[in-house]
């Protein structure tokens, strides 16, 4: 017997797809209608994931768990898609014909990372993967009016689809190892072949799917050209809510090893030391604020590596709430992106100039979501990354650590350049001045709280990452 | 509290103490604006001051022990820092001596200093100085003596660069802090480790151990060499005696307290109060023989070649602080004190006449003065050659007797050169001062006539005339009872001797003879004694003589026999290069050597290492960005290359 | 000759097939040749699928790939008119740097092939009938099986929606 | 756990912090609110301290007022603050230093209501770091106090503030790149259950582990406190930054350095302080040397401070490196000491800079002639530097020479001798901008009115009080170092 | 029939010919034929795995059939970003695509 209340939200997602599938069959819709009605699915979504948020069970014949882990993945989900449509009120990036099927694409998008955190069985993994990165394929090639970025959509895809062959590549291998697709079985399993080569390459090769999702090195390269050449709000999406999805995966799969293999722990390690150091390196020298925040992207992805190759409890549960802290901040600032680049165009960093005049308020979240991204206290993203060096040290990598907190230096290099620009610069010309309405505001105050809240007093939110950590099959 | 007022003395010391203090922190918050004011109140508290001290010599004239009080200030775990006060005859005596001259030059100081713009600052520094200078003197331990030696030192640097917006003026201020300092240096690393050996820096206490051999004589040794570091510096002895020539910049009252008749008695009186410690050490004792023999030598030659009226006295008192430290480095501890008090009388004497001079003629160089008709300011010129008397020692001014007694001690060395050198010293002296005495009053060509107190000039109002009698007056009052006290001193020689050394009984009397084993220099007049007396008395004359034959009578050249040797002249008149030695050391080996290494090193090696690397940073970031380089094949190379290695490398 | 002999020359005749049409579809400039060399590499892999005990499988491989994969291909290819472009020249490092590494690639795989101990499951069942695939397409494989339609939905969406055969071609 | 009384220390915290968000809601066109309202809290954290400082019981010594509260339980973090003699003299120094440097920038017009938000999110960082007594805290602290560094000085700062800015936040925070593992690394070694100073100090780690951690946080917090050769963001930085910051990162900024290598390095690895202490005493007099040498080529006013703090910070290296009660005492005195007289000087020559807009020596010259009182208070800083005695500074570095010459003679005698080069060039500096000749540029320049006087008065008061009455301070410090030190030897 | 390791070296063999495709072809066209190689490669390892090791003969078809289905669907998404390209560009060669770097 199924329970269907366990798939709650999933569902209520299929049903937002088909709203606004229905919406893009109709000839002629009113955009604002649209984005009123994304707006309110969207939040009530987010409400239905909290609200399912404490369920627990298995579905479709053990290919699916709902636990801990997965839901609170699935309301991070929901928040970001939330936070995504709540700024998409001036969708200038996306043609005004096609907007029906930009909110279809995006439920389906979220519907299919839903699933990827919940399921539990490889070729539903697949399955969900690939029709998460169909859609974002989609989502990234709809921008108007941007040809200079024409490029990006096929860059996109042809890197996710080579990434995707290595993927179901390494799947296979797994399968010959485990000879079975359910992640339970490769988790009892797979520990005691690891000396195998089959079984760590078919491990490395499978994970490779879910680092190009992270933007890990070296599967980053289709980031920066994506994060720019996207539209602001598809970019503010890939950067947040699939980026939730790609950790939770990420967390999942390493995890099947068990931490018997050092070769793998070692190979991760250098991952995440280069892509830490790859990604706050070039992002030193970029103009293109989107671009910028690629790069920050890939190193980031290397701390939450560092959570993650701890193998232990404590480091994922560390990676959860570094995934968090990661959400809230990296929407801070596009929010602000999206806010002051109303017209969809890309935003250089001098165009920031004379921010703290213009919109103060926005100034002062993009301050504290840079220094946030950069680990700076009181913000989240200081306490996440404490969890996380705290985790690995645990296990004695001190030297890691000690590359971690240099790379958070240097990355502070180019997050002051941003400040800079917002708080120092003078415009050469002036520049609009930036218009934003009361929901803004709000969202601001709210997201400014949140970022010192979560960083001063983490304490529940440990718990809530560790418990769901203990989730974990 | 209530101790305060129920001990006199105790309270009087206090007050004696702390009432300059009082008054300079008045002055600087409260009357900056009021000069009058601010004289009136400083002279009011040196005051007090002197009579409290002279209460004191008084009250304890008989006392038999020292008189010690003592109340912790600070306490560092075992260190304890106490804050007191020590009264016994050497302290009271020294007391006395400054609070009086502080007394005289102030009250001379309101004539020669009036007018100026900086008058209340004037006076607060004076009383500043007085404060630390009289903190100093009797303080019981040697922290604080140190704690107030640098205050003096702070003190003369503020008087000395009292006209600041004169270049040499502050230079020359800086020069006396910072090489005094660097013979503080000395003092404050023989005090820690003589803590550190010891354990007690009470002066009674160190004195007494030193006496019973208590303190290794390694330790003491050292500590003693490094605490005459102390010495050197502020007592001008070679090599650190060119600041002191230079410190004549400040006001010529200044020059009269400061340099002649107190702060660089400090050193010497510090020597003299931890004398006991000190003779505890051969060693220590023939270095500080050997180095005031040096001073009191070349400071003598310097003064020979020199024009300028101040300087001429700086030197001489360079010289005589030399002969001091003799004195008291042979082990006379008598005679070193008082050569001290006497030379405090008849050097303040000197400057205070000088600055009369100096204040009328606007002018520093002798032969100018006596040109324009300087000795036509009939008192300042008696009092003048009266303190060049008492200088070179002829009787019965009181220079006569504390040389004598010096002297005497030199004669009881076993080393005949000490005495020699001394008599030496005695001769130069008398040549150099009547050689400016002689200038003044037979100026070559005849007089000028001046404008000052005789002349009719324009520009001298009646009214002016008559302000200027107030002045002079004020200035020449202090003057003769300067004289009055040279001319008396001399004989106060056997009741002082009495006062200081057979009271004391832990004093240096008995100390003496296993110092230096001059037995006969306090007590006798023994075959030795006497020939000493007519030596030096020769010597004294003698020199007199020779100053007479080449400036003083009529057919004189005025020329001195320097003029034939042009390359000895040179030699003394620039200091014997010490200043060019120091200067080319400070340009060579600071500013250009280590300076200037260090600073091309911080700049270039230290401050540019870490931009390199900030550079190294953002040009990898650079490199680095070429492989994202916008082709896609290459792109997917780099990761699928990556890839490979990586599946290569699991089956390693 | 034997049955068996001939099935393994019949194999190595269609090893040989399915390369020559890999090598076709990768290596000529002519973007036709490529997707005949597809349809005919495809073809041979739906024949290892035969020897590999499926005729499902094989069916479904010459019905999904050749049928479907390759038309849609050859549609975009007449739609995009590359005949009529010129055909750039071939970067020699380009191409040299690529067989190097998927040279190296080929090699550790060979080396992960041969250097695994493959171990047959203990218990194997026998049952190959279509009739267990559909069953467990709508049990196990449930929620895949509807996922993929979603799949083709958005792929069909997207299609229309990205290529520009929007509303404005239909209105 | 005794939580009957008044949280003093929390409450000091939180006179910045609400300073802080009081000063985000006036609105822009009030500047004048600004400041008063910034006076206002500032008082308050003055008074606080004040308080805090005086009622600290020195019979009874330990850690005071104390509060501790669970605040991340799988963690181990506590909220935890406490007050004993190492701390209170900052404490008070800090509150001190704000007020004045509140006072000092009254003249300001360029974006006040930031600045002071700024400088008070700065300076809760700093109250957090000295009253925090859990290791999370100190190092979340410790980075509050830093990164406002960079728009304060960027938007605010004089020559090259970019440059200086982004130097100083870098370096500094560069900086906690050690400090962090470090703190990590003992919380893991100690069973990674708390992060309590005292209970971590309690475990007794093996010598190696201490000799690591110490190491890392030796370099780690010797960057901000101006260890050679980590010290040259000190005089780029305090040349670019503006008057009141300068103050408070050279006068209280560099003390948190000091103070951590005392509070966490000292305190949890004496084993490590043990084996690294030769390193450390030789760092901290090539500083000495090298700072006074280096500062005695400089022409610029700031340069030639930010090079002597580099000299006095060493001083309180040397101190601590002896491990004795007397090193420590003189450090910790030195540290309040030499904050004091830093704030002091800076603000001295913040003031000249603002009316002459140069710092350059050369150019200025006979400032003496036209502003006496604004020349005075650089002066009275200068003698306090050089050590005369009856300044704060004096008492602190004679114990520590004390100690350093008992326990490094060598070095010890080297860094008494820089004490000579000190002199020399704090004097030159005094002689060149203020002595000589009246200079005609600046005679229209009026001298310091009363209301900008005010807070150089106090610094001048706070000096000279704890330099004539010393035991006021060192009881307190001693009442806490002597056990610690008794600890370190055991 | 033939061995495990046959079909495995196939596999691979074709994975690593659609490699080189992906990685040399400049027609974006040509690449996704290659990416359909790799696919086909990745199918034949797990029909292979099918047959040769797994339990249940079932569940490699599946999955096989699932990949085929993907293969179709990323096509289709391929080609029609493709011709976004060409109707912005005129041009199907990949190496016209590289405006963004750095």
């Amino acid at each position: 017997m199924m329970k269907w209340v366990l798939f709650v939200p999933e569902l209520f997602y299929t049903l937002m797809a088909l709203v606004f599938f229905g919406a893009s069959l109709s000839k002629k819709v009113d955009p604002r209608r649209l984005y009123v009605w994304a707006l309110a699915l969207a939040g009530m979504g987010l409400l239905v994931s909290v609200l399912f948020a404490r369920q627990e069970g298995m579905l479709f014949f053990d290919a699916y768990r709902v636990d801990l882990f997965s839901q609170v993945f699935k309301v991070l989900l929901a928040l970001g898609t939330f936070w995504v449509i709540f700024s998409c009120s001036e969708l200038k990036g996306i043609n005004e014909r096609q907007h029906a099927e930009f909110y279809f694409l995006m439920a389906v998008c979220t519907l299919a990372m839903m699933m990827l955190v919940s399921a539990v069985e490889l070729l539903t993994i697949y399955v969900a993967i690939e029709l998460s990165s169909y859609s974002l394929y989609l989502l990234v090639s709809m921008r108007q009016r941007a040809d200079e970025y024409v490029e990006t959509g096929i860059k996109y895809f042809m890197i996710g689809v080579t990434a995707s062959a290595f993927m179901i590549f390494g799947i296979s291998l797994l399968f010959g190892m485990v000879k079975s697709t359910y992640v339970i079985d490769v988790v009892r399993v797979l520990p005691t072949v690891i000396a195998q080569p089959a079984a760590v390459v078919g491990l490395v090769l499978a994970l490779s799917g879910f680092f190009f999702k992270q933007a890990l090195f070296p599967f980053h390269i289709w980031a920066p050209d994506v994060y720019q050449g996207a539209a602001n709000q598809v970019t503010t999406y890939i950067g947040t809510a699939s980026k939730m999805a790609a950790a939770a995966m990420v967390i999942r799969f390493v995890g099947f090893s068990g931490g018997e293999s050092g070769v793998l722990i070692k190979l991760l390690v250098a991952l995440s030391i280069l892509s830490m150091t790859f990604g706050n390196l070039v992002a030193i020298i970029q103009k293109d604020l989107k671009r910028l925040l690629a790069y920050s992207s890939i190193a980031h992805a290397g701390y939450m590596m560092i959570g993650i190759l701890s193998m232990s409890q404590r480091g994922f549960a560390s990676a959860i709430y570094y995934a968090l802290a990661y959400l809230v901040m990296t929407y801070a600032c596009f929010m602000v992106i999206m806010r002051i680049a109303e017209d969809g165009r890309n935003l250089q960093i001098k165009e920031l100039a004379g921010l703290h005049k213009r919109s103060p308020l926005l100034a002062m979240t993009l301050m504290l979501g840079l220094f946030g991204l950069a680990g700076i206290p009181p913000t989240v993203g200081f306490t996440g990354k404490f969890l996380v060096f705290a985790a690995a040290l645990e296990k004695g990598y001190l030297a890691l650590v000690i590359i971690g907190m240099i790379n958070a230096t240097i990355s502070l290099y180019y997050y002051l350049i941003v400040i800079k620009a917002a708080y120092l610069l003078e415009p050469v010309h002036p520049y609009p001045a930036v218009y934003v309405d009361s929901w803004t505001r709000y969202l601001s105050i709210i997201l400014v709280l949140a970022m010192v809240y979560l960083g001063v007093f983490p304490d529940q939110f440990v718990a809530l990452t560790e418990a769901a950590a203990r989730s974990l099959p | 509290m209530i101790a305060f007022f129920k001990d006199p003395v105790l309270l009087a010391a206090a007050l004696a103490t702390s009432l300059p203090f009082l008054s300079m922190a008045t002055i600087l918050i409260f009357t900056r604006h009021n000069q009058r004011l601010s004289a009136s109140i400083s002279i009011g508290a040196v005051t007090t001051s002197l009579l409290c001290a002279l209460y004191l010599l008084v009250t304890l004239h008989s006392a038999g022990a020292p008189v010690q009080y003592e109340f912790p200030w600070l306490l560092a775990d075992q260190l304890l820092i106490p804050f007191g006060y020590l009264l016994d005859p050497l302290s009271l005596l020294m007391l006395t001596i400054v609070a009086a001259v502080s007394f005289l030059v102030q009250v001379y100081s309101v004539g020669y200093m009036s007018g100026d713009p900086g008058y209340s600052r004037y006076y607060a520094f004076q009383s500043l100085f007085a404060w630390a200078m009289m903190s100093m003197v009797i303080s019981p331990s040697m922290i604080q003596l140190f704690i107030f030696w640098e205050l003096v030192g702070l003190a003369s640097y503020l008087l000395i660069g009292f006209y600041y917006e004169k270049w040499s003026a502050s230079q020359a201020g800086k020069k006396a802090f910072v090489m005094t300092r660097l013979g503080d240096i000395g003092f404050f690393l023989g005090l820690i480790i003589l803590l550190l050996g010891f354990g007690n820096l009470s002066i009674l206490k160190m004195n007494e151990a030193a006496q019973a051999h208590a303190i290794s004589p390694h330790l003491l040794t050292l500590s003693a060499l490094l605490i005459f570091g102390g010495v050197m510096g502020k007592s001008a002895q070679f090599p650190l005696l060119t600041w002191l020539p230079d410190a004549m910049e400040g006001p010529t009252p200044v020059s009269a307290l400061l340099h002649s008749a107190t702060m660089v008695a400090a050193g010497v009186y510090m020597f003299s109060r931890i004398f006991p410690f000190y003779s505890g050490s051969p060693e220590a004792m023939t270095m500080a023989l050997a180095i005031g023999t040096i001073t009191m030598l070349l400071s003598s030659t310097m003064a020979m070649a020199t024009y300028d009226l101040k300087q001429v006295w700086a030197y001489s008192t360079v010289s005589q602080l030399g002969f001091m430290v003799m004195a008291l480095a042979a082990g006379g501890y008598f005679a070193g004190v008082f050569h001290l008090t006497t030379h405090a009388g008849f050097k303040a004497l000197l400057f205070l006449c000088s600055g009369i001079f100096i204040h009328e003629y606007h002018t520093n160089d002798f032969r100018e003065i006596g040109r324009q008709g300087g000795r036509n300011l009939v008192i300042p010129m008696i009092c003048m050659t009266i303190g060049a008397l008492a200088l070179s020692g002829i009787f019965p001014f009181s220079g006569f007797f504390s040389k004598e007694a010096v002297l005497g001690v030199l004669a009881m060395q076993p080393n005949r050169i000490w005495l020699l050198a001394g008599l030496l010293g005695a001769l130069m002296t008398a040549y150099y001062s009547f050689r400016l005495i002689f200038f003044m009053l037979f100026p070559k060509g005849g007089i000028e006539a001046h404008g000052g107190r005789n002349g009719a000039s324009p520009g001298h109002g009646g009214h002016e005339e008559e302000h200027h009698g107030a002045i002079f007056w004020c200035m020449a009052v202090p003057v003769m009872i300067l004289a009055a006290i040279t001319v008396v001193l001399g004989f106060s020689q056997s009741p002082l001797e009495h006062f200081l050394v057979g009271k004391a009984a832990t004093g240096a009397h008995t100390l003496a003879v296993e110092g230096g084993g001059s037995h006969a220099a306090t007590e006798g007049h023994s075959p030795v004694h006497y020939m000493v007396l007519i030596s030096a008395v020769s010597m004294a004359v003698g020199g007199i003589a020779w100053a007479w034959l080449e400036f003083g009578r009529k057919k004189a050249t005025q020329e001195g026999f320097l003029r034939w040797l042009p390359k000895i002249e040179q030699l003394f008149a620039r200091r014997w290069y010490l200043d060019d030695f120091l200067r080319k050391f400070l340009d060579t080996a600071i500013y250009s050597g280590v300076t200037s290494l260090f600073t091309r090193n911080d700049r270039r090696i230290i401050d540019g290492g870490i931009d390199g690397i900030c550079q190294f940073t953002v040009a990898s970031g650079r490199l680095f960005s070429f492989l994202q380089s916008g082709m896609l094949q290459y792109n997917l190379l780099v990761m699928i290359g990556a890839v490979a290695l990586v599946v290569l490398y699991f089956l390693m | 000759m034997s049955t068996e002999a001939f099935a393994q020359m019949a194999f190595w005749m269609l090893v040989g097939l399915t390369f020559a049409g890999a090598a076709i579809a990768v290596f000529p400039r002519n973007i036709l040749h490529n997707v005949l060399g597809l349809a005919l590499a495809l073809a041979g892999v739906g024949g290892f699928y035969l020897y590999l005990g499926s005729f499902f499988i094989a069916l479904m491989q010459l019905l999904i790939y050749v049928g479907a994969i390759t038309i849609a291909i050859v549609f975009a290819i007449m739609l995009s008119r590359p005949l009529h472009l010129e055909i750039p020249k071939r970067a020699v490092p380009k191409v040299a740097m690529a067989a190097v590494a998927s040279f190296i690639f080929f090699a550790a795989i060979l080396g992960v092939v041969f250097r695994t101990q493959w171990t047959p499951a203990v218990e194997r069942s026998t049952d190959w009938s279509v009739e267990t695939i559909g069953h467990l397409l709508l049990t196990r494989y449930d929620l895949v099986f509807e996922v993929i339609s979603l799949v083709l939905l958005v792929a069909i969406i997207g299609a229309i929606v990205t290529a520009g055969f929007t509303r404005r071609l239909s209105s | 756990m005794e939580m009957a009384h008044f949280p003093i220390l929390s409450a000091i915290l939180m006179s910045t912090i609400l300073g802080l968000v009081t000063i985000l809601f006036i609105p822009d066109d009030r500047p004048k609110l600004v400041k008063q309202v910034s006076l206002g809290f500032a008082g308050v954290g003055l008074i606080l301290a004040l308080w805090a400082y005086f009622s600290y019981d020195v019979q009874k010594g330990g850690l005071q007022f104390v509060e501790r509260y669970l605040w991340v339980k799988s963690l181990g973090i506590y909220w935890f603050n406490a007050l004993d003699g190492i701390n209170a003299p900052m404490l008070l120094l800090t509150s001190v230093v704000l007020f004045t440097g509140v006072l000092t920038m009254w003249e300001l017009e360029l974006r006040v209501k930031e600045f002071f938000a700024f400088m008070f999110l700065l300076v809760a960082g700093v109250y957090g770091v000295f009253i925090a007594m859990d290791l999370f805290w100190i190092f979340v602290w410790y980075d509050v106090s830093l990164f406002p560094m960079y728009p304060l000085i960027a938007i605010w700062g004089g020559t090259r503030k970019e440059y200086g800015g982004m130097k100083l936040t870098l370096y500094l925070l560069a900086g906690s790149a050690l400090i962090l593992p470090a703190i990590l690394y003992l919380w893991v070694q100690g069973g990674s259950t708390t992060f309590d100073l005292f209970e971590l100090a309690k475990m007794g780690f093996s010598p190696q582990v201490q000799r690591t951690a110490f190491l890392m946080l030796y370099l780690g917090f010797g960057i901000l406190a101006g260890v050679w050769p980590l010290h040259t963001w000190s005089p780029v930085g305090h040349v670019a930054a503006p008057t009141a910051v300068s103050m408070i990162h050279a006068g209280v900024l560099m003390k948190l350095g000091a103070y951590g290598i005392l509070r966490l390095g000292m305190t949890l690895c004496p084993e490590g302080l043990q084996y690294w202490s030769q390193l450390m005493a030789l760092l901290a007099t090539i500083g000495i040397v090298y700072g006074a040498f280096v500062g005695l080529a400089q022409t610029d006013l700031k340069y030639v401070i930010g090079y002597s703090s580099v000299s006095h910070m060493g001083i309180v290296g040397l101190g601590l490196s002896t491990m004795t009660v007397n090193g420590i005492n003189g450090a910790v005195f030195q540290m309040f000491a030499h904050g004091v007289m830093t704030a002091l000087l800076f603000s001295a020559v913040g003031y000249i800079y603002d009316r002459t807009h140069t710092k350059m020596i050369p150019e200025l010259g006979g400032l003496s002639k036209t502003m006496p009182v604004a020349s005075a208070f650089f002066i009275i800083a200068a003698f306090a530097g050089i050590g005369v005695p009856f300044m704060a500074s004096f008492w602190a570095e004679l114990l520590v020479f004390i100690s350093a010459v008992k326990t490094y003679p060598v070095r010890g005698i080297l860094a008494v001798m820089g004490l000579v080069v000190s002199a020399l060039f704090m004097l030159r500096v005094v002689q060149k901008t203020f002595y000589g000749e009246k200079n005609e540029r600046w005679e229209h320049i009026p001298d310091v009115p009363l209301y900008l006087a005010t807070p150089r008065i106090i610094l001048v008061g706070v000096i000279l009080f704890f330099g004539m009455f010393p035991k006021v301070m060192l009881d307190v410090i001693q009442s806490t170092v002597i056990p610690f030190v008794a600890s370190l030897t055991a | 029939m033939n061995s495990l390791g046959t079909y495995l070296v196939i596999a691979a063999a074709l994975f690593s010919l659609g490699l080189l495709g992906v990685l040399q072809r400049r027609n974006l066209i040509g690449m996704l034929i290659a990416v359909e190689l790799m696919l086909n490669g990745a199918n034949i390892n797990f029909m292979a795995f099918n047959r040769f090791l797994a339990p249940e003969p079932a569940v490699g078809q599946i999955i096989t059939l699932f990949v085929m289905g993907l293969a179709a669907a990323e096509a289709a998404i391929g080609l029609s970003i493709i011709l976004v390209l060409f109707r912005r560009v005129h041009s199907i060669n990949v190496e016209r695509a590289q405006q963004l770097k750095g």
